[in-house]
């Protein structure tokens, strides 16, 4: 792989890490001394993506412009590599007018139609829309592909199974990346998948599958090479699952007394694995290293202070954009 | 706004429905249907008869038995600027497919803070009267009316059927568009005789939200939609004889509801019966009560008369079906009650 | 095979043809010169089995008492090999009082508690029906099994998806039956399903598959017992396609212009080509064949009479049975 | 009928649920539980902790994330004579599943002529207040409660909750039991005060379909139900002050609905105001209504008054939420107006 690619990895994982490091600090910021999942500045849910990064970074660098991503309720670090404008997605995760959804949406509910970018709350529901996207691009003839995220658990979802029969069915050019991080909140993927890997879950669809073991974003980014072009040469759809890590809990606010491989969790994160190979292969050092976090924070710091100053939605036009 | 074209013909509700199709096909490139034996059976209940044959199977596309993927697979398409038209053959399936339809279909404009729009028709067959069962005879209009970012229209004949798809399909938001197979006049179940009817030549669209009222009368108003349009005006005629006269509203629409209507023609008449085939409680019949009852109870010299599904399941024989559905003769005692016979 | 079963699976085929043919004449009967779907002693939607009679017969021919069947909209020949009693599902078909759901059910919606069978008219949804009733089974210890029966257009919901993964996941005695008679409605198996045989399918779950290819009922007698035999030994689901024939419409009234395999249907019949096997083995000669049906149609016809004598369902009972 | 036995102690919603649920777990062996997290985790809301514990893993289940495969495998367990309580963790993911919930769980009793029981309860989380957006933060009751075949209980406090989760699972019919996250009493949301209150020692049932009379008045009636209960008696407290004398109605149970209790207190205070967190048309706000305007439009002095969901998505931006949420502001409001203020 060259070196430039490596470095533009690294430097998407860095950037959407800083992100969620951010997002945490300031959702926790104002929840304090009591945790009160409805109190401060981001309030509601909150799902990151620390650890995934990997994934995103890997799948989406083959992305041009016109393809779509379709994510889940753990969002971010899909919007970040897919381009999702980081000012717009900051205000919304904050409920502010300048938001992708003027404050409507909120940080599962992220839509970017100039980065082709949404997602959705619902398990395994994003799927079939990005069927519905591939469609649309093969009628009209573009070699674009739409993106399609699920998680481990939510392959067990009978959207899940319709959507890749779909995409086969029509050789759409699909390509489902499973994020297996090995739970569904508290439920081990042994106690909710019959198989190993849902890369065997491709045969039946007579699609391609393949499984990325080692959450390296340097795999993802291969495997899922093999899956554009094959997406953007007619071929069809691919099923790609990576294994990769929940670095943190389900939700904020999750205690994770269930998780047995706790322990481990902090030695798996993927980002200093893979700045030690860049830099034992003397693709970075500490300047770059430096320069790439220094960089993002000031990027995600500008996009915080952006979302800050944007004022809240009006109550009087909550009643706004119900219709068209 | 309605426009109304100059000339007709008398086409039954599912040839004009098509006709309809056909013609913002031709129009826009981006409109094209999708569903279950949508290509060459035609629809289950003739809904894309011929269609096939004139837009070929890259615009008329039989699916799968996989509602969840194929109507999301619509949304997809229509968020990409196509505008779908997409078939659940029998309302009684949406529980296999409602979250895209409620949690997506319906929501994705309002949450992407009016940046995404989802231009699409979701066309679905309604109704019973033909013994088949609990699971294929519903209404369930009240269920889709209640959840919030879709338009639902339900026509009771030819011409509303053909000027509504054409709004539906030209609108920039979802809607349900629901038809009644006692309506669609089919050669093989019963046909009530309204089912064939004059439909406008050319460009006719019946603006969405409006009523209509096929018969004044000062009264009794009867308020009601879809099939039971007929019974309701079967009614009407024979009581008329009898010295009552009905006022029947068509409500066309039930998202918007055209509220005005119903209150402009009760504060006339005083009286009000809803007939809905629907199950009664907590749907249409409740909704349409309420609306006066927050406005002015006071224009009601009477309680008002609800004539709909009593809360079961609809049977299967069909003695106790035609005890649960809204009958002529359900109607018409309910209307006598209002008038103190 | 001992020559007692195949005369017995026999039997059952030719019982159930006979039961279909009859129900055939009865639901025409009154529908002339004009066919009306509401009209006549037998009103409603019907679907009938004609042709897939080596599937009922072959699987149930291996269930025992407190087996449980979960049948489709076209459930009659499953019905009847599973047990049911005839009078009272002929009755429910009918729409009368005496019929198993007393009127209320109809002939997609038959439910008989003491043989334990149901059918349901949503296509996949009686699938996961059946996997609670295996867990019912399993919980209680006993080595009892359940039957859970889809088309082949249903294996593409997204119930038959969760079902499967369920029932390998917690090892539950089911045994999947999937009939292919090539249709869904109009549309044909290679415009719904990516996968030339849903055999595959059950790599998705780590379950065997078989796919048998003949509409054969010793070939489906066969492979259904290796199912039987694993699922009450404690080993779990199975998956079963049979490739057989949707020899009439797909419901009454279909005028099936869409088929392009329409001529050679009939040709296609499996009751001829077994009957003709036994003779030839010796195992069934013509007085057998006479005695088989004749009993079919005395059997089926008391049936008939029995339901025609059932008064109807009094219209001041509609509300009965909303609640226990 | 509701028993009460004599001693109390003070216990949070989910605490009271969960003691109703181990103690009916104790008496019979065919009740257990099934959905996603209620193992381990205890439930996202609290509504299962401690049950792994004391059950194990063969009675406490956690599933995969397949709401039609494991809710249809409850119902085949219940027609097995299992009694199984099954969680649909929020029930706006009811779209995922609701074919099993509709169409199998309400109608197999019916369909079968009552020879199949269906002994089941499906307990799901409602409501909102906390920013967790539009498909999070449903009530959705009105959509279960059109469609016939199931009881749905919606308990307001502690007590009630116990009294109608043993009430539940003792019933031979399905029964959708859904708890409001803000009145769980959970540790990491803003509490009402009241979500921990009396419950009951020993055997403690609430009957199904009666409501309750938390404060009786004489001028204006306020009927409402789940966390709406405790904004309602709040704005009663503070109008007491006022000298508006404000009666709260609990219905508790919409399936069946205590009409009679509704209709004793209108014609007492001749002023209805009804609170609903659901959407408001098609829904409870509008069945309230017409049956008032079914059994006698003139007991209303004047028009009803409604504090819903103004049928809008759920926002996300707390401005913006706590605008559609029925505030005590709003039902303030409305009270109000009724008393011409
Ligand atoms: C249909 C549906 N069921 C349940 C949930 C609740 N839920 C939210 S996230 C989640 C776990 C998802 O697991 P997985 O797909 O592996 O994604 P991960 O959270 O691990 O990224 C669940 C059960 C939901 N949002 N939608
Ligand atoms: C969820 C759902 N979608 C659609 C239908 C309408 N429908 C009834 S039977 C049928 C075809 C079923 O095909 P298959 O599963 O192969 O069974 P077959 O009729 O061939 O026995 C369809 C689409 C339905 N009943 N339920
Ligand atoms: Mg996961
Ligand atoms: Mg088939």
């Amino acid at each position: 792989m060259d070196s430039n690619t490596q470095r533009e990895l690294y430097q998407q994982m860095v950037t959407i890490r800083t992100y969620e490091e951010t997002i945490l600090r300031e959702y926790h910021a104002d929840k304090k001394p009591v945790f009160d999942i409805g109190a401060g500045l981001i309030p509601g849910e909150m799902h990151l993506a620390a650890g995934q990064e990997p994934v995103a970074a890997g799948v989406c660098a083959h992305a041009i412009d016109g393809d779509s991503v379709t994510a889940t309720h753990r969002p971010h670090h899909f919007a970040l590599a897919h381009g999702v404008e980081i000012n717009a997605m900051t205000a919304e995760i904050f409920g502010r007018v300048d938001g992708l959804g003027r404050g409507r949406g909120g940080h599962m509910h992220l839509f970017d139609p100039k980065a082709k970018f949404s997602c959705s709350g619902i398990i395994g529901e994003g799927l079939p829309v990005a069927v519905g996207q591939a469609l649309a691009m093969k009628r009209r003839g573009t070699n674009n592909v739409a993106i399609a995220v699920a998680g481990e658990g939510a392959a067990n979802q009978g959207a899940f199974h319709e959507s890749l029969n779909l995409a086969a069915l029509w050789k759409l050019p699909v390509i489902f990346v499973v994020e297996d991080n090995d739970w569904g909140i508290s439920v081990p993927r042994s106690q909710s998948t019959s198989v190993p890997s849902n890369a065997v879950r491709a045969a039946a669809y007579g699609i391609p599958g393949v499984r990325v073991e080692d959450n390296a974003v340097e795999s993802v980014y291969e495997e899922a090479g093999k899956a554009f072009e094959r997406a953007r040469n007619g071929g069809g759809p691919s099923l790609l699952e990576v294994s990769t890590l929940r670095l943190w809990g389900h939700f904020e606010g999750d205690a994770q007394g269930y998780r047995s491989d706790l322990e481990g969790v902090p030695g798996r994160d993927p980002i200093p694995t893979y700045e030690q190979t860049l830099r034992d292969a003397g693709v970075i050092d500490d300047s770059f290293v430096e320069q790439t976090r220094s960089e993002a924070v000031k990027r995600v710091e500008a996009a915080v202070e952006f979302a800050k100053s944007s004022p809240e939605p009006d109550p009087s036009t909550a009643g706004d954009y119900v219709f068209a | 706004m309605t426009t109304e074209a100059t000339g007709t013909r008398r086409l039954n509700t599912a040839k004009a429905t098509v006709e309809a199709i056909a013609r913002e096909m031709e129009r826009d490139e981006n409109v094209f249907v999708m569903g279950e034996d949508v290509g060459p059976y035609g629809g289950i209940f003739s809904s894309t008869t011929g269609l096939l044959e004139r837009f070929g199977p890259e615009r008329i596309i039989d699916t799968p038995i996989s509602e969840t993927g194929f109507i999301g697979a619509a949304i997809g398409a229509a968020t990409e600027g196509m505008r779908p038209i997409v078939e659940l053959m029998f309302v009684d399936f949406f529980g296999v497919c409602m979250d895209q339809i409620y949690n997506h279909m319906a929501k994705i404009h309002y949450e992407s803070g009016g940046n995404v729009k989802v231009p699409l028709v979701l066309t679905t067959a309604v109704g019973g009267g033909y013994s088949d069962g609990a699971q294929h005879s519903q209404c369930l209009w009240g269920t889709f009316a209640h959840l919030p970012g879709m338009k639902v229209v339900v026509p009771s004949n030819p011409a509303d059927a053909a000027g509504l798809m054409t709004a539906a399909i030209r609108d920039d938001n979802p809607v349900v568009f629901m038809y009644h197979k006692g309506i669609q006049g089919l050669a093989w179940m019963k046909k009530n005789r309204r089912s064939i009817g004059p439909v406008p030549e050319g460009d006719h669209v019946v603006e969405i939200g409006k009523a209509a009222v096929p018969r004044s009368g000062k009264d009794v108003t009867i308020v009601t939609l879809s099939l039971s349009v007929h019974h309701a005006l079967d009614v009407a005629e024979e009581l008329a004889g009898e010295g009552v006269d009905v006022e029947v509203i068509d409500l066309r629409s039930i998202v918007p509801m055209d509220t005005q209507a119903i209150i402009d023609s009760v504060t006339k008449t005083g009286h009000l019966v809803i007939v809905d085939e629907d199950y009664q409680s907590f749907g249409l019949s409740g909704e349409i009560a309420a609306r006066i009852a927050e406005h002015d109870p006071t224009i009601l010299k009477t309680p008002v008369g609800r004539v709909a599904n009593p809360d079961l399941p609809i049977p299967y024989a069909r003695t106790l079906e035609y005890t649960v559905l809204p009958t002529p003769e359900r109607i018409k005692e309910a209307v006598l009650k209002q008038v103190g016979r």
